[in-house]
């Protein structure tokens, strides 16, 4: 296997390397890659679409068919990473926490499962206590990241930044809050199904909008056929229109983020975790 | 002559296809099951019938269904050798089916609505092949004979039967999709048609040497027609019920694969570009080798079902080294054969079957003194033998006789040596049948004095196809005229 | 409508994530959902092809932006019909899949539609997109899809083929994507048609040659062409029976696409068969893996992972077609991807319908089967005597042009090689009917009578009526194939 | 030896890349743990992502974000000034995806780790030919 991949590496590496022969030099500014439609989307792109963070406007708008695949590329990733790792068999062993008086409960397998209203809390044998001064730092931050977050969705039009940057800081909060206390206390606070359906919402806000420039005459995802349904600043009406479909890629990106990692960290069980 | 656009062949080929689901529909009543398929037979018979006055007077029938390309489309054309062909195979259906409703009951099969389904499927391919109008058609429905049919071979669905079938795909599949394919594709590639057309499609595409190797590709591919080496398993085939081994390996199957030989040689090559590069003599020595290596196996068979298999094998080459004369007369005589020995062949079978049913025997040796318990069934077994041997007063003398005097017609004397020896061949083999039927001691037979005659549903159908064969020699017309004006067509006039 | 192409492929999207909501509130209702996106899907694709043929190629523009700007859809006929084939047979198999997905996925099956539902959107938007780089997303969004699905079958082995298939399909697209760099380096492009007219002026380019040679391969490792095939016979024999029926038809077939669409479009027949020079040595490439696709086949004990080889068979075939560069080759190769579409999908339903009943197709389990589904098995039965090409079927007619194709460049090995697969297909397949046909040993043992009438014990009825339905289409495209490729496929290529 | 070495210099950003490339490359053929393999896949798709970004850059040029559109309204845009857009773009929607990938896949692994509770290739196939 080794000598075999050797030689494919080898050759693919020379294939690779024989192409460069006729490239342009590096950085070379009149280079056709520069030179034919990336020109059109610099000067233009202000004037067109209001937007002067030109990544964001081909992202957005130009390009803005890919990105909605993309975002579906993101939901799929979700949905897949759930239907192979949900395990909705319960446990074997559970112990249950009577929460007024501290008494641990061992349910032994094969046992009914019980079920003592909230005053009953199940708990993960194996699971330990983090750190006090982590939790507390952490509980500080999240809402902070999270702020971030927002802004940089909203901002992604002026500055480096959009939906799939702020969808993926806002996860990694969720994922700190289930790192720092435990998987338990995320599901708790965002349960399983909501998080399915924002990232289903997510793409759906995405192809909505897209669909009503379909039904509002125009193509789809023509953002400047939305004029009508908004009734302010219909010259910045292809920047809203981005803003919008950025709040959806946000939305599913976040719950996609916290699907992944709550099913692969747990094995799909979501009662214990790192 | 003149070209009429007709719907009769379609409706023709149709008959049995339709009848299916019904058959399937009445699988519980027997009864109404059979007479649906008689009732199919009939109208079948009577729509190629109604067909036969026109052709008669030199016209054709024709009707195109798809356009699939070019020179290539599905369709279908009437002229006289397929009209001998079709009304040959179709009155022989409604015989065989009477026949077999006998044969069936009278063993208690399993199975019957799959084998009567099956059995109206073969024939419709059967008569579907005999109006093609051209390769691509006949391809289509010698395919669909070669797959309805293996059902039926393998019905009993035991290990023989499982052999069985195995070599009669293996040869049949194998040489079609092998030889045949490539064949007809390679023509329709180099000439743009595969309509068979009076003189041929060549004109000059070919050379000599790829021209045999096409012809030979064709007349080996067409393997139903029991040429050697491509001939063993039609006594494989055997293991089938014998009113399989009836109407489709004595007549529909193995006609077809003489049919098709006839067709691509007539059709696709014409007579006078195989003139021209002598590739007459190269089908007709294949033929002949055939002729007498398949009589000499029959000598040495016990199983009558096989004695019989290697009868037909030989008497199909017959048919293949008339029409590879080129010459009129010869031409005549091998597709007059087609019906003559049809009506012959099937009657030897009927009476094989016949003695199952009573009898339980298959083998020839147990057959010694059948004669007098059978006395019906020997007789008309000695009239279907006479056919084939060629002797009055039965119709298979007019068609060897047809086929001597071709080989005097193109001067081949050694032909005419090899039809007259497998002549003689054919009475060596048949003739120790009846010596051990009717001319035995008390001692040596195996029978009682009592008659036991098969069921009524098998008898009758067996004295009805020796009478035909016995009345074919006083009134040969219908097939003689057409295979006269067969001959006369593919010979240009 | 004019935003029919368009509604073809978001159609199915949007039943995604419907079905993706309705599987968290109301599960029963993913199926309707699904199934309705897909029906909306065809409808539209018919539409397009309608539109297409009588009034010509159409082009969509995404957001209103011209190309190369902004993304089009570049519909003629060639892709006009793969929609229709994509759409039409994921529904059909969707249909027919209701019973069961609930016996092999049972919980969480609305989120398999949905995952369903993406793959399908992703086979579309790959055929119908006219941009390299948006070819590239859909091709991903298909391979993720598939990743999960395959992974869904077998308990056992599932997981591992697919991880398997991952490392294979991630260096192919990655490969694809890699020539679509180099092609963007030199022309800044990513239109296909805009990438064309830019290309003309490059011919003698190393860059465009390795770009070239770079997507080919992409391709090739995707669709499974010898002997970049070795991931195909587990991730299909090991994934479940709803996906394996639609992706074994499908999925190569879109990817043979996406090469006739690279080739023609994107660098051009001048560019391939007169600038380069390695045609021939892909029709030999292609003659080796019809044959050995057809050897290992026959060495296979369980009809899935024989039909898998057999589908690498057939991969050979269209790829040969359309590398002989001729009309005739190609017109072949074109009808071949309908054909096989439709044929490889009527053999997978009959393998559904028996797995339903049997969970199982070793082929020591099949015996007695005729007696036991006459209906799955009559469907099951003109399939393979249409991959066996045997007329009036419409394997045989894709055949017949293929080896016409064949004899017009002179490539007889090619031609042998399709003699010699549909004989291999005819011993393999009939090697099952006579499994099927004859009693089981075992039976023999227990029963008496072996002739006694077995019990039948279909598939549900939705089974078996698609399962009829599309075997007795593979006669209708046979007999009408003259006219399909009158009306598609030689005004596409001329 | 000189062309070749200022033919490298000239361009030694893809160098870089097809080095990198390479060494994914074999990790993923080559490696006997599914995980490095899964390492591997993902430098092989980085060494891609560096590519298209360097297609994009240009001497003496910033990011594509315009700059003083809330003041006097900037003038004329000149495309020299500004890197290329489209590339970032493209590996954007590359990131994402390869993230997604690397998602299904870690998921494929826990699978068979669950199912063998092992990741090493060569005790995979010793298990699945005991069977």
């Amino acid at each position: 296997m080794k000598f075999l991949g050797f030689i494919v590496v080898g050759l693919a590496g020379a294939i690779l390397l024989y192409g460069t022969g006729d490239f342009p030099d590096w950085g070379d500014p009149y280079s056709p890659a520069s030179l034919h439609i990336s020109k059109d989307y610099i000067e233009k792109a202000l004037d067109q679409t209001k937007v002067p963070n030109i990544v964001t406007a081909v992202l957005a708008d130009y390009r803005g068919f890919d990105t909605m695949f993309e975002t579906a590329v993101i939901f799929t990733a979700g949905l897949a990473c759930f239907l192979l790792l949900r395990d909705f068999r319960e446990k074997k062993e559970r112990f249950y926490r009577h929460t007024p008086t501290g008494v641990i409960l061992h349910v032994k397998a094969g046992k009914k499962i019980l079920d003592g209203g909230k005053e009953f809390e199940y708990m993960d044998k194996d699971w330990v206590p983090s750190d006090l001064i982590i939790k507390t730092v952490c509980r500080i931050l999240i809402p902070f990241i999270q702020i971030y977050a927002l802004y940089v969705v909203a901002h992604g039009d002026f500055s480096p930044g959009g939906g799939f940057q702020g969808g993926v800081i806002f996860g990694s909060s969720l994922i700190l809050l289930a790192i720092s206390y435990n998987l338990k206390t995320l599901v708790k606070r965002i349960s399983e199904k909501m998080l399915g359906v924002y990232a289903a919402l997510g793409v759906l806000i995405y192809l909505g909008i897209g669909v009503i420039c379909m039904l509002m005459g125009g193509q789809f995802l023509d953002y400047a056929k939305l004029a009508p349904l908004i009734p302010f600043d219909s010259n910045h009406i292809r920047a809203l229109g981005m803003l919008g479909i950025e709040i959806g890629v946000g939305i599913a990106v976040t719950a996609v983020m916290a699907i992944i990692y709550i099913n692969i960290v747990s094995e799909g069980r979501h009662d214990e975790g790192l | 002559m003149q070209t009429i656009i007709s719907i009769k062949p379609l409706l023709a080929v149709l008959v049995s296809l339709f009848v299916i689901p019904v058959l399937i529909s009445s699988s519980g009543k027997p009864n109404v099951r059979e007479s649906w398929i008689f009732v199919s037979g009939v109208i079948k018979f009577l729509i190629i019938f109604s067909m036969l006055p026109v052709i008669l007077q030199g016209n054709q029938i024709v009707l195109t269904l798809f356009k699939i390309s070019p020179g290539a489309d599905i369709a279908f054309r009437v002229d006289a050798l397929g009209m001998l062909f079709a009304l040959v195979a179709s009155s022989l259906y409604i015989i065989t089916s009477i026949y077999s409703i006998g044969y069936m009951r009278g063993l208690n099969e399993h199975g019957q609505t799959r084998f009567v389904s099956f059995f109206a499927l073969a024939l419709t391919a059967t008569i579907g092949a005999a109006f093609s109008a051209n390769l691509l058609t006949l391809y289509l429905f010698y395919e669909l004979l070669s797959l309805s049919t293996y059902p039926l071979v393998v019905h009993h669905q035991d290990a023989k039967s499982r052999a069985s079938g195995r070599r009669y795909l293996t040869f049949i599949l194998g040489t079609s999709i092998g030889l045949v394919l490539p064949a007809m594709i390679y023509c329709y590639h180099a000439t743009g048609t595969l309509e068979f057309a009076p003189g041929g499609i060549f004109s000059g595409q070919l050379s000599k040497p790829s021209a045999t190797v096409l012809l030979l590709m064709f007349v080996f591919g067409f393997a139903k027609s029991g040429i050697m080496p491509f001939h063993s398993w039609l006594p494989a085939a055997m293991v089938a019920p014998t009113p399989v081994s009836a109407l489709l390996h004595a007549v529909a199957v193995v006609k077809v694969g003489v049919f098709s030989i006839i067709r691509v040689v007539t059709g696709i090559f014409g007579v006078d570009f195989l003139l021209s590069f002598n590739l007459g003599a190269w089908v007709a020595t294949i033929a002949s080798i055939t002729i007498v290596v398949s009589s000499c196996i029959a000598l040495t068979q016990d199983e009558l079902k096989r004695r019989l298999a290697y009868s037909t094998i030989g008497q199909l080459s017959y048919i293949v080294l008339g029409v590879a004369l080129l010459t009129p007369k010869g031409m005549t005589g091998g597709m007059l054969h087609i019906a003559m020995h049809a009506f012959g062949k099937i009657t030897l079978f009927f009476c094989a079957g016949a003695i199952f049913v009573a009898t339980g025997k298959k083998y020839i040796s147990q057959m010694v003194g059948i004669g007098k318990a059978m006395p019906i069934t020997m007789a008309a077994f000695f009239m279907g033998s006479l056919s084939i041997i060629g002797l009055p007063p039965t119709g298979g003398f007019i068609s060897k006789w047809y086929l001597v005097l071709g080989t005097l017609e193109g001067d081949h004397m050694i032909l005419l040596f090899v039809i007259l020896t497998s002549s003689l061949l054919n009475a060596a083999y048949f003739m120790p049948i009846f010596y051990k039927a009717f001319f035995c001691t008390k001692e040596e037979a195996m029978f009682g004095a009592k008659i036991v005659e098969a069921p009524m549903m098998c008898v009758v159908p067996l004295v009805i196809t020796a009478l035909i064969s016995f009345g074919l020699f006083f009134l040969p017309q219908p097939f003689l005229d057409l295979a006269g004006l067969a001959a006369k067509g593919f010979l240009g006039g | 409508m004019d935003n029919y192409p368009v509604l073809i492929v978001v159609a199915p999207l949007l039943a995604a994530l419907l079905a993706g909501f309705a599987a968290w509130i109301e599960e029963r209702l993913s199926y309707p959902i699904a199934l309705l996106g897909l029906a909306v899907s065809t409808f539209a694709a018919f539409e397009v092809l309608m539109q297409v043929i009588f009034f010509g190629p159409i082009r969509y523009e995404m957001a209103g932006w011209p190309p190369p700007m902004g993304i089009e859809y570049r519909i003629d006929l060639l892709n006009a019909m793969v929609l229709l084939i994509v759409s039409g047979i994921a529904f059909l198999n969707l249909l027919a899949s209701y019973e069961s997905v609930n016996q092999e996925i049972g919980d969480r099956t609305g989120s398999f539609y949905s995952i369903y539902c993406l793959f399908v959107t992703g086979l579309l938007g790959v055929t119908a997109t006219g941009d390299l780089f948006n070819l590239y997303v859909l091709i991903e969004i298909t391979s993720l899809t598939s990743y999960a699905m395959v992974a869904m079958g077998d308990r056992d082995r599932g997981a591992l083929a697919s991880l398997n298939y991952v490392f294979i399909g991630v260096i192919g697209a990655s490969f694809y994507l890699l020539g679509v760099g180099y092609l963007y380096i030199q022309t800044g492009s990513l239109n296909m048609t805009d990438v064309a007219i830019i290309l003309q002026d490059y011919h003698g380019s190393s860059t465009v040659l390795t770009a070239f040679v770079l997507c080919m391969v992409g391709v090739w490792i995707k669709m499974a062409f010898f002997p970049l095939h070795a991931w195909l016979p587990n991730a299909y024999s090991y994934s479940p029976v709803v996906f394996l029926r639609v992706v074994a038809p499908l999925m190569t077939k879109v990817m043979i696409y996406v090469m006739i669409r690279l080739m023609i479009t994107v660098f051009g027949f001048n560019y391939i068969f007169k600038t380069l020079n390695f045609a021939d040595a892909v029709v030999i490439l292609a003659t080796v893996a019809i044959i050995f696709g057809g050897v290992m086949a026959l060495a296979q004990k369980n009809l899935k992972k024989m039909l898998a080889y057999i589908i690498i068979s057939e991969i050979g075939y269209m790829v040969g077609g359309v590398w002989m560069g001729n009309q005739l080759g190609m017109t072949g190769a074109i009808l071949h991807i309908l054909n096989d579409a439709l044929m490889t999908f009527a053999v997978f339903l009959g393998v559904g319908n028996i797995i339903y009943q049997l969970k199982d197709v070793d082929f020591s389990n099949l015996g007695g089967l005729f007696g036991k589904m006459p209906w799955t098995m009559a469907g099951f039965v003109l399939a393979a005597f249409s991959i066996i090409g045997i007329p009036p079927t419409c394997g045989f007619f894709s055949k017949w042009y293929l080896i016409m194709g064949a004899f017009e460049k002179g490539a007889y090995h090619f031609a042998i090689a399709l003699i010699i697969s549909s004989l291999i297909c005819a011993v393999l397949f009939f090697r099952v009917f006579e499994i099927c046909f004859f009693p089981s040993s075992s039976q023999d043992n227990k029963q008496k009578d072996v002739h006694a009438p077995g019990k039948i014990e279909e598939a549900p009825v939705s089974m078996l009526i698609v399962s009829g339905f599309v075997s007795l289409s593979l006669i209708v495209v046979g007999l009408f194939s003259g006219t399909i490729v009158n009306m598609i496929i030689l005004p596409f290529l001329t | 030896m000189t062309d070749l070495l200022a033919l490298i210099v000239a361009k030694y950003n893809y160098w870089l890349y097809v080095i990198l490339m390479m060494i994914g490359l074999y990790a993923m053929i080559a490696k006997n743990n599914l995980i490095k393999k899964l390492v591997g896949m993902n430098i092989f798709q980085t060494a891609i992502i560096l590519f298209y970004i360097s297609i994009g850059y240009k001497k003496n040029a910033t990011l594509p974000i315009i700059e003083n559109v809330h003041g006097t309204g900037g003038g004329h845009i000149y495309a020299i000034d500004y890197i290329n857009p489209l590339p970032h773009v493209l590996m954007l929607t590359a990131i994402v995806v390869s993230v997604a990938t690397f998602g299904v896949a870690m998921a494929l692994a826990v699978r068979v780790y669950q199912r063998y509770k092992t990741l090493e290739e060569d005790e995979l196939r010793m298990r699945l030919s005991e069977k």
